[in-house]
């Protein structure tokens, strides 16, 4: 794009809209993202209130009404998903089951951001030698079977939402780590390092003032499209029984469960399934969305469609 | 390795559009549940092994009758007989030969016997032998003696489990079994399939199926489709859900019996009147036709009807959700912790809804004024609480389970279930104790009377336990092939018993 | 480049002997084989019997010291459950994977590398936005989810193909297929990204001044170009999959590597475990060099 | 009206950018014959390269868009035809060079693959197409040209990459050929060659050529004709000469106004007790010697230049110096302490006195902290400078004091403009109070008009507070009006250092002189008549 025209010398700077407006005017032009971002506020929306407001509907059985079809409006809204096995309505489990969902995913994706970004920075800034010794235990829990070490905690520790985070923020520490220290070591011969080294900045200035704001944007990104796949690899690991266990659901359990009936009620499984592609979709929207909007390269992009003159 | 990456690139640039699993018709598909690890004899009595060579590949010295009321019927043996002192006499059939072409005679048992009890493998039929010593003693080429101390009245039935095998078999884990039975072990690609194929020179008559080829898939849905899909023959066990064609599937009770082990050493549910009371607050007939399948059976003994001994006159609990309530309260008034948050423990994948099951029970209890939380948990962790030494340290919990009793006699499971020292124990009982060790040597009308005395003393008396279901599985058998599913279903399948329609 | 690889190799040694050191004492923290081999009503001699056999009661450290001294003369200790030498059981599934991961991500790389360079041709066209969306539900779908529905309507309902199993060249299409869809909505992604930023390089430019075909622009030129960061996710992909696709072996009956592995951690085989461990630990390895020779191959700048 | 060989007509494009529609060109026209150089003079964000992209269709839309306009050659306006017509034009009659010759070749093809891909592309057979690559690369003077061919861009020196470029322009003989700043990365001999070569070939083909650049010593050395832009719009036009000596529109004025080198040179400083005294100091990387042996000597309130081209170890040098690389060797006094051996404290310490504005001061500072912070900085490491409650203040003076508005303490780095930048760079080293400050071609990314003010600045920071400054350039006209002393490096060696007038009137080394002579001149007529000379030279020593 050396062919745009940059600011002149001399002329008044231009004038920039703060920075919120800027970003809803940006994600008013993306229709999908703004679709998603509303959808994953519907989410969270339901993972707060959820447990509060219908946890008793969700758990209240009924085997009379096991497996009872969708769009049957007789019954009330609550169950024009269809019941489950055991006849508890499935708009409702799901709407119960966001909170664990989210809860895993979030606090998968959290812990395994910090340490990961931690170690990262440390390796990349640190001398060679450490540098090295972390990334060999990156390597050793890349290659640390995630199947095992779910079976380990679940056995040592019992299933629970806390250890089912343990486990996935394990096995994704070292996505962070190496995007970390990749960058890390970009940056570090920037030359605005350079410049803070002259003016005698400690490494720990440097690395958290100077390099961590810079790869934030880039972990952000990651972290997005991390969340949906911990969500994925949660309900993987309940498919192969080795996750969450019920009374605890999770969409990933309930898909799992619902399998068995497949063939006869395929709802089970259905609904519970389009939860989860919905929301890591939408989070993978979002996330393409931010690589765009967080990049001031790029953000023309977004900022061109939003104009009635485009 | 290379040379089937390179035939299945020419196969798929062959494109044929012909489905390449057609077969010819006197051959069956078996698709099975469970991997087979391993083609042991001595392994047999393991329901995945058992299912593909018990009786196919390797014949017994006597079989239980599983179709009719023949009861215990000759196979290898003809004739046996219990001497002046207690020992057994078999005399084995004549005239049979082994696949490998030798001769069978009573060598050939009394080494079978030898390796089943041999310190350097671990056969998996050496446990029905627990606390008895065996010696055989050959007599003459056809007739060979058992000396067992304590003197075992049930001798021939446990010899139903002993799979025979050559002499010449090495005293470690084979992979190409020899045996005596109408078929041999023609192809084993671990992982992709088993072939048996029809021999000659079985001693008995010729079976209708010439080749049988068992394959593996986990997936319950994927068994019934198979079937459906015309890919197999015959599925022993699918899922309840997708037994929906009476045409192709078929209901039977399995042998197995699901239920509650209470821990009588631990409060709360040391007090009788609170284990009462969970047996009152469970609707069991709300399972049925639910969760449960139409055909299952609600149990009032943990081995099925057809045991010997069984006893038709012990009740079902009635669901009496009040009176629960009332038995609690009586129990707390006397100072019972009824209120200790119990903990039910149930193992993932165990049958069929198990997970549903187990909520539902758990709902059932807390309305009945339990405080009960559930945990599904991993077979080994499962393992861990359900066998003796119990943990002490992890609170009141409730242990969900399935008790598979195929063999018609109670003793299979009386001592491991109710007896003081057994492994899976939760009772204590001087009584029950003295019922099970007269029961277990006495013969005939006695030992039957002595069973059903025993039922109905830990059912009504001790409440030891929480009996649920006597379970059905589903098997799905193409509409071209004869064949029902019987209780032994789940442990051996007979080719020889398999026939073709039209 | 001998250097490099003796580097690369040293360091995949070290992280090696880490790995079978923590999966050797961490997996003996999830219990005895004991109680899980044998059935719940077997005798205490023959449990004594079972641990005694398979050398159980020793202390962890005496079971370590043995399990590396066999190791160190190639033998990787044999199979509880099936009976014989983990390695063989090891290598016989780990067959079956890495067909199954060549040819899917033999296909997963044609087809994203198209698909990615038209869509970033025409950024935000009708195909760019079709295939972005597309990608995206690929990409965010439970892999295990669409097995089952495939199965269901592939196999039972059309009777196209059959469930499961292996055999023919058709058992092998559902399972690729399933199996195709993430890495490729994922390396989709990547390809038009990449591309984006190669077609807006100035080497693109001096193409265009050049009066190029777009074809030759978009797959000469860039591509290449574009290639870099794709083969690093290839890379990846490719691992995960060597690494035994589970969920999808699980379902297809498929005797993979993954498969194994699951059976024998559940089962308590250790031995297998270990060994599956290091077999795939080895094929990465070697496909990282793999993935580094295509890195040397495609950029001049590297090979120095 | 004759029709030219290639006419621009009302030419308006407009772009989207961040902050909105910019009209990057409007209402340009201009044209170039046969056998002509054209020159577009103009500064960064003039619009200079926008009505050639548009030639070449090489303007994205979107973000671009060609709001009116027409582009004549051969009869047809070319914004009218279809794609296939268009490509079939470029490369074959309109072919186009560019400034960074090693990001404008495809880092991973061999250089000879992309010349033979241009004839192949239109139309000629792959044999004859090698064999006049061959011919190419020879005749634009490259070494071993069959080796040349096998190699790839990155194997290559930046003038030889230019020379491939021009081979791979000139490949099907175009009608017009477009140099997008063709030298303007390229060392001052070097640049001078390729200059060369271009109108060289000019004379053997005929061809039109039309020249961007901003800088007013290439329009002299090269263009027939000139149009000077400004802001989108072509301000004024004519002959070379012309313009340059009888400039209408003020911005025309003001630009050659601003060329360096023409003012007082310093007179000698009176010999002091140096406050800097780097001796024989040694730096390799690997089996390149960056530094072999540099010592100097820098008095206090001195300003030292150090000039070479790339390559030449300066920039080593400061970094060695302000210790962001270790030297292998050698030993710089601060005040009697070896800067080398101090601990890492004791650096802490004197980071104080010496400090470094850089080149591009787009990377020297953190995109991601404001102005305020990025200045404040400097005291939030070192407390004991200044209280917290007095850095607002502070930061508002010293913004004032490098010509910018205090009141733009809030802002982040990209709303400014380069030359602004740099001032933030500044006052970012001044924070500090140092002694010494190095400037790393603290002015060379700059156009020349804030080049002027960037360096007027630092000149009164020198005054007023008595700063010494170390200046390392490529450009020896740049340090002419500012040095004390000049110190000339090739090849990680000192080769001449003397007093800024030593250097310029009376050079003593052959390499100081060559990088004298080929510096253009803004003026046509030094030009042509140092061409005059050096053809004469040649013949005399021909003959």
């Amino acid at each position: 794009m050396s062919n745009a025209p940059a600011v002149t010398e001399g002329t008044a700077l231009p004038a920039e809209p703060s920075a919120p407006r800027r970003f809803l005017r940006m994600l008013w032009a993306d229709k999908f993202a703004l679709a998603a971002l509303l959808f994953l506020l519907l989410v969270v929306l339901m993972a707060l209130l959820g447990p509060a407001l219908l946890g008793d509907v969700a758990q209240k059985q009924n085997l009379r009404g096991r497996n009872a079809p969708p769009f049957e409006w007789a019954r009330g809204w609550l169950w024009w998903m269809g019941a489950d096995s055991l006849g508890r309505p499935l708009l409702a489990r799901i709407i119960v089951a966001a909170r664990n969902t989210v809860a895993i995913a979030a606090g998968a994706v959290l812990a395994s951001a910090l340490v990961g970004t931690t170690l990262g920075l440390v390796a990349g800034y640190a001398s060679r030698r450490v540098g090295e010794a972390i990334m060999r235990l990156a390597d050793v829990i890349m290659s640390f079977p995630s199947l095992l070490l779910a079976v380990i905690v679940l056995y040592v520790l019992g299933p629970s939402v806390t250890n089912v985070v343990l486990v996935l923020a394990i096995t994704r520490i070292p996505v962070y780590l190496r995007t970390t220290r990749a960058e890390v070591l970009e940056i570090r011969e920037r030359m605005f390092v350079s410049a803070a080294r002259v003016m005698g900045a400690s490494p720990r200035r440097i690395v958290l003032r100077h390099i961590l704001p810079v790869v934030l944007p880039t972990l952000t990104t990651l972290a997005t499209l991390d969340f949906a796949y911990v969500m994925l690899a949660e309900s993987a690991l309940s498919f192969l029984g080795i996750g969450i266990q019920p009374p605890d659901i999770t969409w990933g359990l309930m898909i799992a469960q619902g399998k068995e009936h497949l063939t006869r009620a395929w709802w089970l499984s259905f609904w519970p399934g389009l939860a989860i592609i919905l929301t890591t979709l939408s989070l993978n929207l979002l996330s393409n969305w931010m690589r765009i909007a967080l990049d001031p390269t790029q953000r023309w992009r977004l900022e061109m469609r939003g104009r009635p003159d485009a | 390795m290379l040379g089937r990456t390179m035939t299945w690139g020419a196969l798929l640039l062959a494109t044929s559009l012909t489905p390449a699993w057609a077969q010819d018709d006197t051959a069956v598909t078996i698709v099975l549940n469970e991997e087979v690890d391993v083609l042991e004899p001595c392994m047999a009595t393991r329901s995945n092994i058992g299912r593909v060579i018990l009786g196919n590949v390797n014949e017994t010295l006597t079989e239980l009758d599983v179709r009719g009321d023949g009861g215990l019927m000759p196979r290898l043996a003809e004739s046996w007989e219990q001497r002046e002192d207690g020992s057994w006499r078999f005399n084995l059939r004549q005239g049979v030969t082994f696949s490998d072409g030798t001769a069978f005679d009573a060598q050939d048992v009394k080494h079978s016997f030898d390796r089943v009890f041999d310190p350097t493998i671990t056969c998996e039929s050496a446990r029905y032998f627990g606390g008895m010593t065996v010696t055989a003693n050959v007599v003459d080429d056809h007739t060979i003696d058992f000396v067992v101390d304590p003197v075992q009245p049930i001798l021939p039935l446990l010899l139903s489990l002993v799979t025979i095998v050559p002499a010449e078999t090495p005293i470690e884990f084979v992979r190409d079994p020899v045996g005596t039975g109408p078929y041999a072990v023609t192809e084993w690609s671990p992982g992709q399939q088993i072939v048996l194929t029809r021999r000659d020179g079985y001693w008995g008559a010729a079976p209708a199926v010439t080749q049988a080829t068992y394959v593996v898939r986990t997936d319950p849905a994927v068994r019934a489709a198979m079937v459906e899909a015309g890919e197999a023959d015959i599925a022993p066990t699918i899922s309840q859900d997708d037994a929906t064609n009476p045409a192709t599937d078929f209901p039977y009770l399995n042998s197995e019996t699901v239920y509650l082990r209470l821990d009588a050493s631990q409060a709360p549910v040391s007090d009788i009147r609170v284990r009462r009371a969970i047996n009152m607050a469970i609707d069991r007939e709300a399972f049925i036709g639910t969760l449960v399948p139409q055909d299952a059976l609600l149990a009032t003994a943990i081995y099925p009807p057809t045991t010997q001994g069984w006893n038709p006159d012990v009740p079902v609990p009635a669901y009496d959700p009040e009176g629960a309530k009332a038995l609690l309260e009586e129990a707390r008034a006397d100072g019972v912790a009824v209120d200790t948050p119990i903990t039910i423990l149930a193992r993932t994948a165990n049958f069929p809804n198990v997970t549903e099951v187990m909520e539902a029970i758990q709902q059932m209890m807390q309305e009945a004024g339990f405080t009960v939380e559930l945990q599904m948990v991993e077979v080994a962790e499962h393992e861990v609480y359900y066998s003796k030494p119990y943990p002490t340290d992890r609170g009141a919990y409730i242990i969900a389970a399935m008790h598979d009793n195929r063999m018609g006699d109670p003793s299979f499971s009386a001592y491991f279930k109710y007896h003081s020292e057994g492994r899976q124990s939760g009772i204590s009982d001087p009584k029950a104790d003295d019922l099970i060790t007269r029961a277990s040597a006495a013969t005939g009308e006695e030992r039957a009377q002595l069973w059903s005395e025993l039922q109905a003393y830990v059912h009504d008396e001790v409440a030891a336990d929480v009996l649920l279901f006597h379970m059905v599985g589903f098997a799905r058998v193409a509409e071209s092939i004869d064949w029902t599913p019987t209780i032994a279903t789940n442990s051996q399948l007979q080719l020889s018993e398999i026939g073709f329609r039209n | 480049m001998l250097t490099f690889i003796r580097k690369r190799s040293l360091a995949s040694l070290v992280s090696l002997v880490g790995l079978v050191v923590l999966v050797f004492f961490l997996s003996r923290l999830t219990g005895d084989p004991t109680d899980l081999y044998l059935p719940l009503d077997a005798t205490d001699e023959m449990r004594a019997r079972f641990r005694e056999i398979y050398g159980l009661d020793d202390p962890l450290l005496v079971q370590f010291g043995r399990y590396v001294g066999d190791l160190l003369r190639l033998d990787f200790g044999d199979s509880i459950r099936k009976a014989r030498p983990a390695i063989e059981v090891v290598l016989e599934a780990f067959v079956w994977t890495l067909q199954l991961a060549l040819v899917t991500m033999a296909l997963v790389t044609v087809a994203a590398i198209v698909v990615g360079s038209l869509a970033a041709f025409r950024v935000g066209g009708f195909f760019d936005r079709v295939s972005g969306i597309l990608s995206l539900v690929a990409a965010s779908a439970p892999d295990f989810w669409i097995a089952i529905v495939a199965i269901v309507v592939f196999a039972v309902g059309l009777g196209w193909l059959p469930t499961s199993g292996t055999g023919t060249p058709w058992h092998w299409v559902l399972p690729i297929a399933v199996l195709f869809i993430r890495p490729f909505g994922l390396i989709v992604q990547v390809v038009r990204g990449s591309m984006i930023s190669a077609l807006s390089s100035p080497y693109v430019k001096t193409a265009r001044a050049k009066g190029l075909r777009p074809r030759k622009i978009i797959f000469v030129h860039a591509l290449r170009n574009a290639m870099l960061p794709v083969i690093t996710v290839i890379g990846d992909q490719a691992a995960s999959l060597l690494n035994g696709a589970v969920v999808i072996e699980t379902i297809f009956g498929f005797p993979g590597v993954g498969k194994l592995m699951i059976d024998s951690i559940l089962q308590r085989d250790f031995t297998v475990v270990l060994a599956s461990i290091m077999v795939t630990a080895l094929a990465i390895f070697l496909m990282n060099l793999l993935i580094d020779l295509a890195y040397a191959t495609l950029d001049p700048r590297i090979r120095h | 009206m004759p029709d030219h060989l290639l006419e621009v007509r009302d030419l308006s494009v407009e772009f989207h950018t961040a902050g909105g529609v910019v009209k990057a060109v409007r209402g340009v026209s201009w044209h170039v014959d046969r056998g002509e150089t054209l020159a577009i003079l103009g500064e960064s964000g003039s619009g200079k390269s926008v009505s050639t992209a548009a030639i070449l269709d090489l303007i994205d839309m979107p973000p671009g868009r060609i709001t009116s306009g027409e582009i004549l050659f051969d009869g047809r306006d070319l914004l009218r035809l279809g794609a296939a017509a268009r490509r079939d034009i470029n490369g074959r009659r309109i072919a186009m060079i560019f400034q960074d010759p090693l990001s404008h070749l495809n880092p991973v093809y061999p250089v000879g693959w992309q010349i033979v891909e241009t004839m192949t592309a239109h139309g000629l057979p792959g044999a004859r197409a090698r064999a006049e690559a061959l011919r190419l690369v020879t005749r634009v003077g490259l070494p071993d040209p069959a080796g040349a061919l096998r190699k790839y861009p990155h194997e290559f020196s930046g003038g030889q990459r230019q020379r491939l470029m021009i081979a791979m322009a000139l490949a099907m003989k175009p009608d017009v050929l477009i140099a997008d700043e063709p030298t303007t990365a390229l060392d001052v001999t070097v640049q001078a060659e390729v200059l060369l070569l271009l109108k060289e070939l000019q004379q053997e083909t005929g061809m039109g050529v039309v020249i961007i650049t901003h800088d007013l010593g290439v329009v002299a050395e090269i263009a027939d004709r000139v149009v000077v832009m400004n802001a989108g719009e072509i301000v004024e036009s004519g002959p070379a000469r012309e313009v340059y000596h009888d400039p209408r529109h003020p911005y025309t004025r003001k630009l050659i106004g601003a060329a360096p080198g023409k003012g007082e040179m310093h007179p000698p400083l009176a010999r002091a007790e140096p406050v800097l005294s780097v001796r024989n100091v040694r730096k390799a990387y690997g089996t390149f010697t960056a530094l072999d042996g540099v010592s100097l000597d820098l008095m206090p309130g001195e300003t030292l230049a150090v000039v070479g081209e790339s390559g030449s170890g300066k920039s080593t040098l400061a970094r060695v110096l302000l210790r962001l690389d270790e030297p292998d060797s050698g030993e710089a006094l601060w005040k009697g302490r070896d800067l080398f051996r101090l601990s890492p404290a004791e650096l802490f310490a004197l980071r104080r006195d010496l400090q470094m504005v850089f080149q591009d001061p787009t990377q020297s500072l953190n995109p991601r902290m404001t102005v305020a912070q990025l200045i404040s900085e400097a005291w939030a490491i070192h407390p004991r400078i200044l209280p917290r409650d007095r850095w607002r203040a502070r930061v508002a003076e010293l913004l004032a004091q490098v010509g910018l508005r205090p009141e733009h303490a809030n802002r982040y780095p990209h709303q400014f403009s380069g030359g602004q930048r740099q001032r933030i760079a500044i006052a970012r080293a001044l924070a500090l109070e140092p002694e010494l400050i190095i400037c790393d071609e603290a002015v060379s990314a700059l156009d020349v008009s804030v080049q002027a003010q960037v360096i007027d600045l630092l000149d009164r920071l020198r005054r007023e507070m008595g700063i010494a400054f170390i200046f390392i350039a490529h450009d020896l006209p740049v340090v002419r009006d500012f040095a004390d002393h000049v110190m000339v490096m090739q090849r990680g060696r000192v080769v001449e250092h003397g007093t800024v007038r030593q250097v310029f009137d009376s050079p003593r080394e052959p390499y100081t002189r060559a990088l004298l002579a080929a510096g253009l001149d803004p003026d046509p007529d030094v030009q042509a008549a140092r061409r005059a000379a050096l053809r004469t030279e040649r013949r005399a020593a021909g003959a």
